[in-house]
């Protein structure tokens, strides 16, 4: 030991003091955290998510007028990788950068970790609360037996989802065996549970001749899984696959050459029309929410163009990130403040109409945002929008009124008083 | 008694004031800092304390017993793991132990776990431990998916670290007070771990690192002192990992991969692997870079690779390498010599540095596929990327900058060893204990 | 019995090729034993035998009446013998004074602690500076061992073997590469430091071998041809022959 | 069965195969350099996406032929300005600096190629399957995979046996210090060694970016794969890296194929396990879910009994 080591601490503490100052740029006003994948295998479907989320807080947030005053928004994009404990740090970061509100996207595992660290947070910070705008991690227990106050679910969960799948596969009685496969997480489960559950009411008839789990971002190559799927001879393949994990699925069911239609409710998007093609026209079939082809309302399709023009080679492929967006927009009026609990309030049972035309509500029960349902199939023609210029895209084939996509709750909401 | 033996005795009393003196500045720069940060800064000062004891921990192999491990967070994920559960067991009544003593748990728990580990894998250094290192790190990685009960799968283990009784009126509930619990623990565990490397085990990992077979023909088994260390830095691991535990209530498999496990060899490298403190500083580093810089750009990563390969490359000392380069030059008094040709040199270098980083920031706003939003913020400027000026200025900038750097670089090089050479051959007995091994 | 090292049809072989081919030697306790032998003969070889670096193919190795054949090197080293090497084997990047510190303390029973500073091993730290005094580095203690000058380093080399205060010493070519000056302050430093202890040396030089030793083993195509007084090893006629013809004297 | 047993041996053989030409140029960098390069997987990578851009002015052929050149020469010049500049340091120095570039070959190919994944597609003629088997097509373009790997397996091995350069490779494995002895220019050697080995990886990447996608994760699982191929087939071992990348491939299909976990075995022997059971998730574990962490475990347990790997010449 000698003085150098006293230098060095005096060198490192200097570091940091230069580091701090440049870390307490704040918000003036509203500050709102994206948490999401930034980087490794999902990297794309968060960019992508991400683009469309900033788009939105741009036009329905940035400038808006509350009580009197004009939102300023700085937007924080934190790169969660899908992984409950790296989103966990960035929400600390975010939130001591001033965050209000966080917005996610992918990630049931995630979901989960989200809610109980903020659950803790405004606990412990009631002067300081945060809220979890959420419109992609759908595991139904987040508005179910987890439910919290905190958390809003911007999107139909997997029950919801997988429900109104159910009712379409119904609708064909020539079909005999399915195939179920999904990720190795909670979501993937969720979906699976909910596969069979909806099978065994609605077409106890069909044989369940699969129920597949593979690990989650990791599986290179399909092919095992698709010659599994062609061996049980199934006339539906039901998957709640998303991302490269949709992709690649589907470039090795597609290779492999099986007849079995595939529904599921991400297959679509970027990467995944544009793989699927030619053989998948008439085979493949997605529940989702929203309006892409066509697009329903003028004001959609021009925010669409306006979004395409700006992002050449992007595709909008998530019409939730803008719900959410609105409906936090519209809640900021009705509580006439940002204060997350006033807006939590605002938030619960506010009814509006989303861009693309549909009457939606935010359950104030479990915080499960109540919408129609759109059946889609993957198309050639008919398209105003296709994905990565491909040609190929969604069509809607047929809606599902939001009553027929009610269903009950098991959540105890605990409302702090 | 000789006269090396007067000269280290009065050497040894003066270590020891010296000492005392720097650790006395350690406990006050931790006690300090955080009353001048922000919210932000304070969460940064806190992951600085948590990567600072496993990159300390992780220097125990590679920077003091040679030993290159591509798996070493799976001890610290084990003891974040065991500090979970520990705190779920605590919460619902188990036992009443104060969690802020959490982290001692986890270091037993690291240390089992290197101890089973570490009895096969530290028979040989090298790339067959590299590889055994890597090897495991990928099975417990992918263990901890499958194995639900213990790991939680993809989701993890969470937690709450307010359930258990309070330590002196103390619940660790606001940022503030999580950091003063990672901080004293991060004191404690670089106290600890300094004396162990001061320790005749810790001296012997140096001596095995350097001549394992040497060591055999004086009495010491090469396995059992690379499994000392081995151990030891399991249990200083397994607590960093029991303070990330508390501080984020949640540990999940990435906490205990591969990557995280090459993220801390990128600290301890950068920071300098052949000193005590190089890890702490590479700890800073890299923690600044994850959170300030990642929110200033997001090339961060490639900066970071950049950094890593410099390092590698040029400074193999690390940071505090380039800092402890100048120790002779102090001792010769002549430290002040450097200032100004530093000062010259520092303009070639920060005009290439800001002219190549701007090019760099440039090219990949481009790529943002924005179209219409052309202008971007750089280096305290709006810089429209869509006109050719800015391009050229900037390419004229870094390669003037590039130009002066080949002729300052000679000169500071000069000036470096002007200043060093005066240096007679250092006489006193404990100056040994000066840069290097320590 | 009195001896410190007997072998008994010791053999070594690598493969096909059997190096050291059935060797009888006895070592007295107290005695300086020189080993010599033209290239090649398996000098080193019989050392790495004895030290524990190699496991003998048969036979065995006793050491103050224990078997040590297939005994680990360091357990030999625990049992009283240490060594040298040919190629200086030393801590590079360690200082001179860690070098040494580092071969006493085995020794002195500080083991594998953890729980200690060496800085206040008074026994380690006394007993590596009377071996700096001994070897003559005591005025380079705190240059890193790399940058040593080549005799410092092989002087540094029999500090760490001597550091332990073991009762067998075994010196492999200690003077190999010196200069004539340099090799008789090295010969000095041996005689006085192995003052009562068992010393086995294999040495080139004729001169330092004559001067040292009290008995001369010859080693040739691994066996021991001879073993002697130098007078009698110096007229020995099976040496002779094994030295091609040359007569082997103190000036060789 | 038999259609999966033929299904499954097939696939196997396509991964195992691909492995191999990946696995192929780490083995000769390893056995002549010593050097373990961590960025193996990178260059791999880096290739699929120079074969992208290439195939996108100058067709698909093109692609792969010019991006594995380009991939070496890289590869070459990351060894005389980097590596050889490491090396006297000895091996751990070395092993951290390909670490570095695997990690920088990441970052840099999302900062030229950004982050998402790109649509390099097969061309036209290798579309469309060759056969169908039991009713699953066997595609044109696996065979096309098939049949590249094997012949860089069979000119490899002839290079090795009957040239000079395979001479003196195979002595430098041996016996490393000999090649300078025999006065040979070793640092050239080593520079082409590396370019060499990195223009293999550099071919496998180019072809497989069709079909596993060109994406910045294409390197991630398979860079640990490839050192279990090299260590588990021993050091300088072509055909030990061979017999390991196939098991590996096999493995891999197969596991998933069956799809049982011990819970089905012990059910058989009529024990029935529930989530009360101990251990249920050891029970529980599926084959397709410890696939992956087979070839771990295979190199884990190598390196413990058997340094030297499966047919290796001498440890590492």
């Amino acid at each position: 030991m000698n003085k150098f080591k006293l230098m060095l601490l005096g060198a490192s503490s200097l570091i940091l003091s230069a580091g701090l100052p440049a870390a307490t740029v704040q918000a003036e006003n509203l500050t709102i955290a994206f948490i999401d994948a930034l980087s490794g295998p999902f990297a794309a479907t968060g960019l992508g998510s991400g683009r469309e989320l900033k788009h939105a807080v741009e036009k329905f947030l940035n400038g808006k007028e509350v009580a009197g005053e004009k939102l300023e928004v700085e937007f924080l994009e934190l790169d969660g990788k899908i992984n409950p404990k790296e989103s966990l740090v960035q929400l600390q970061n975010a939130i001591s950068q001033g965050a209000k509100y966080i917005f996610h996207n992918s990630g049931s595992s995630v979901g989960h970790a989200l809610v109980g660290a903020i659950n803790k947070h405004n606990k412990r910070n009631p002067d300081n609360r945060v809220l979890y705008l959420n419109y992609g991690a759908i595991d139904p227990a987040l508005t179910g037996s987890k439910c919290s106050f905190w958390h809003f679910m911007i999107d139909a969960n997997v029950d919801m989802k997988v429900s109104a799948l159910v009712d379409e596969i119904a609708k064909d009685k020539s079909v005999k065996k399915a195939f179920i496969i999904g990720q190795d997480y909670s979501f993937g489960k969720a979906f699976s549970a909910a596969a069979k559950k909806y099978l065994a009411d609605k077409r106890p008839d069909i044989e369940i001749v699969g129920d597949q789990l593979h690990p989650i971002g990791k599986v290179k190559d399909f092919t095992p899984y698709a010659q599994k799927i062609l061996r049980s001879k199934a006339d539906v393949v039901m998957t709640g696959n998303w991302g490269a994990d949709m992709i690649n699925l589907a470039k090795s069911v597609k290779e492999i050459g099986t007849e079995a239609n595939i529904y599921g409710i991400y297959a679509y998007g970027p990467g995944v029309s544009a793989v699927v093609g030619e053989s998948g026209l008439g085979k493949l079939s997605i529940v989702t929410q929203g309006h892409i082809n066509p697009p329903n309302t003028p004001e959609w399709a021009a925010y669409t163009d306006e979004f395409l023009a700006k992002h050449p080679g992007n595709d909008m492929s998530n019409e939730r990130t803008v719900y959410g967006v609105q409906m936090l927009g519209e809640a900021f009026v009705k509580a006439g403040s940002t204060d997350p609990l006033k807006v939590a309030f605002a938030l619960e049972d506010l009814e509006f109409t989303t861009i693309s035309g549909d009457k939606v509500v935010m359950r104030g029960k479990d915080h499960q945002m109540q919408m129609p349902l759109q059946v889609m199939a993957h198309a050639k023609d008919g398209l105003k929008y296709d994905f990565d210029q491909s040609g190929y895209g969604v069509i809607t084939t047929s809606s599902i009124p939001l009553e027929n996509n009610t269903l009950e709750t098991s959540c105890e909401m605990q409302r702090p008083s | 008694m000789s006269n090396l033996t007067q000269i280290r005795k009065a050497e040894n009393i003066a270590r020891k004031k010296r000492l005392r003196i720097l650790w006395l500045c350690f406990a006050v720069i931790l006690v300090v800092l955080p009353l001048l940060a922000t919210k932000f800064g304070l969460t940064i000062l806190t992951q600085i304390c948590v990567a600072s004891v496993f990159a300390l921990a992780y220097n125990m192999l590679l920077g003091q017993g040679g030993m290159l491990s591509f798996g070493h967070a799976v001890y610290f994920g084990l003891g974040g793991y065991a500090s979970i559960h520990l705190m779920e067991y605590v919460g619902t009544g188990g036992a009443p132990i104060p969690l802020v003593l959490t982290p001692i748990f986890g270091g037993l728990f690291g240390l089992v776990a290197a101890l089973l580990i570490g009895s096969f894998s530290t028979r040989r250094a090298g790339t067959v431990f590299a590889m055994i290192s890597f090897g495991i790190a990928e099975l417990v990685a992918a263990s901890a998916i499958i194995l639900v009960g213990f790991f939680g799968g993809e989701e993890g283990m969470s937690s709450d670290r307010t359930m258990g009784p309070s330590f002196f009126g103390y619940e660790m509930i606001p940022q503030i007070e999580v950091y003063y619990f990672a901080a004293v623990w991060f004191f404690l565990a670089t106290f600890a771990m300094y004396y162990f490397s001061r320790s005749p085990a810790g001296r012997m990992a140096n001596a095995v690192r350097d001549n394992a077979e040497r060591a055999q023909f004086i009495g010491y088994n090469p396995q059992k002192i690379r499994l000392v260390s081995f151990v030891a830095s399991g249990f200083f691991a397994g607590i960093a990992g029991g303070i990330f535990a508390i501080q984020y209530e949640i540990v999940t498999d990435s906490n205990l991969n591969t990557a995280a496990s090459g993220l801390v060899m990128l600290q301890a490298y950068i920071g300098g692997i052949g000193y005590f403190v190089g890890p702490v500083i590479g700890a800073i580093v890299m923690t600044l870079l994850n959170t300030v810089v990642s929110g200033m750009t997001d090339l961060w990563l490639l900066y970071t690779g950049l950094l890593f390969i410099g390092t590698v490359l040029l400074a193999p000392n690390g940071l505090t390498g380039l800092i402890m380069m100048h120790t002779d030059a102090y001792r010769n008094g002549k430290l002040s010599t450097l200032v100004k040709p530093y000062l010259i040199g520092l303009i070639p270098l920060t005009a290439s540095f800001v002219g190549i980083i701007s090019l760099v920031e440039m090219f990949s706003h481009r790529n943002e596929q924005t179209v219409g939003d052309d202008v971007m913020p750089l280096f305290f400027m709006n810089i429209d990327v869509s006109t050719s000026e800015a391009w050229i200025a900037f390419t004229i900038l870094s390669l003037a900058g590039i130009i002066g750097l080949r002729f300052t670089i000679p000169m500071v090089r000069t000036a470096w060893h002007e200043a060093n050479e005066a240096l007679t051959l250092p006489a006193s007995p404990t100056k040994q204990e000066g840069a290097k091994n320590e | 019995m009195n001896n410190a090292i007997s072998l008994t049809d010791l053999r070594k072989s690598f493969g096909q090729m059997e190096i050291i081919r059935g060797v009888h030697l006895d070592i007295k306790k107290g005695e300086r034993h020189a080993i010599i032998g033209p290239n090649g003969a398996g000098k080193s070889t019989l050392f790495h035998l004895i030290s524990g670096h190699y496991q003998p193919s048969s036979g065995s190795v006793i050491l103050n009446d224990e078997e040590i054949g297939g005994v680990m090197p360091y357990d030999i080293y625990r049992k009283g013998l240490a060594r040298s090497f040919q190629v200086t084997n030393i801590f590079p990047n360690l200082t001179v004074y860690e070098n040494v510190r580092c071969g006493a303390l085995w020794a002195c029973g500080h083991g594998y602690s953890f729980w200690q500073q060496v800085e206040n091993l008074e026994d380690v730290n006394l007993k590596t500076e009377e071996i700096l005094e001994k070897i003559n580095l005591t005025h380079r203690h705190n240059v890193p061992a790399s940058l040593l000058a080549y005799a410092e380093q092989r002087a540094l080399e029999i500090g760490i073997t001597l550091a332990g205060g073991a009762d067998v010493i075994m010196l492999d070519e200690p003077t190999a590469g010196m200069s004539i000056g340099e090799t008789e302050q090295a010969v000095e430093l041996i005689r006085s430091v192995t003052e009562g202890k068992t010393l086995v040396i294999v040495e080139h030089d004729m001169g330092v071998v004559f001067d040292l030793a009290d008995r001369i083993s010859v080693l040739v195509y691994g066996e021991i041809i001879a073993t002697d007084t130098p007078a009698a090893i110096r007229t020995n006629k099976l040496v002779q022959e094994a030295y091609l013809g040359t007569e082997v004297t103190a000036d060789a | 069965m038999l259609e999966t047993v033929i299904f499954s041996l097939l696939n196997g053989l396509v991964y195992g195969l691909l492995l191999f030409l990946l696995a192929s140029g780490l083995t000769l960098i390893f056995s002549m350099m010593g050097v373990l390069n961590l960025a193996h997987a990178g260059f791999y990578m880096l290739a699929a996406y120079f074969a992208y851009t290439i195939s996108l002015y100058m067709g698909f052929w093109f692609g792969i032929l010019l991006a594995p050149l380009i991939v070496g020469l890289i590869g070459g010049l990351v060894e005389r300005y980097g590596l050889r500049q490491v090396h006297q340091f000895g091996h751990v120095p070395e092993l951290i600096f390909t670490f570095g570039v695997a990690f920088l070959l990441e970052e840099v190919v999302q900062f030229i190629w950004g982050r998402d994944q790109l649509a390099y597609n097969k061309p036209e003629i290798l579309e469309g399957a060759l056969f169908t088997l039991f009713g699953a097509d066997f595609p044109i373009y696996k065979m096309f995979m098939l049949i590249v790997s094997v012949l860089i397996f069979i000119t490899l091995f002839l290079v090795l046996k009957h040239t000079r350069i395979g001479l003196i490779i195979r002595a430098a494995v041996g016996h490393p210090q000999v090649v300078g002895m025999l006065g040979h220019n070793v640092p050239l050697i080593f520079m082409v060694t590396f370019g060499v080995g990195t223009a293999l990886a550099g071919l496998a990447g180019a072809i497989a970016g069709p079909v596993l996608g060109t994406y910045p994760g294409m390197a991630s699982g398979l860079g640990g794969i490839m050192f279990v191929v090299v260590i588990f087939g021993g050091l300088g071992s072509l055909g030990g890296a061979f017999i390991a990348s196939i098991m590996i491939g096999l493995i891999q299909t197969f596991a998933i194929a069956i799809d049982g976990s011990l819970a089905d075995v012990l059910a058989l022997a009529g024990i029935i396990v529930t989530e009360e059971t101990f251990m249920y998730d050891i029970w529980s574990t599926t084959m397709p879910q410890v696939a992956p962490l087979i070839p771990y475990l295979m190199m884990v347990v190598m390196l413990i009994f058997r340094p030297t790997g499966l047919m290796g010449a001498r440890e590492s």
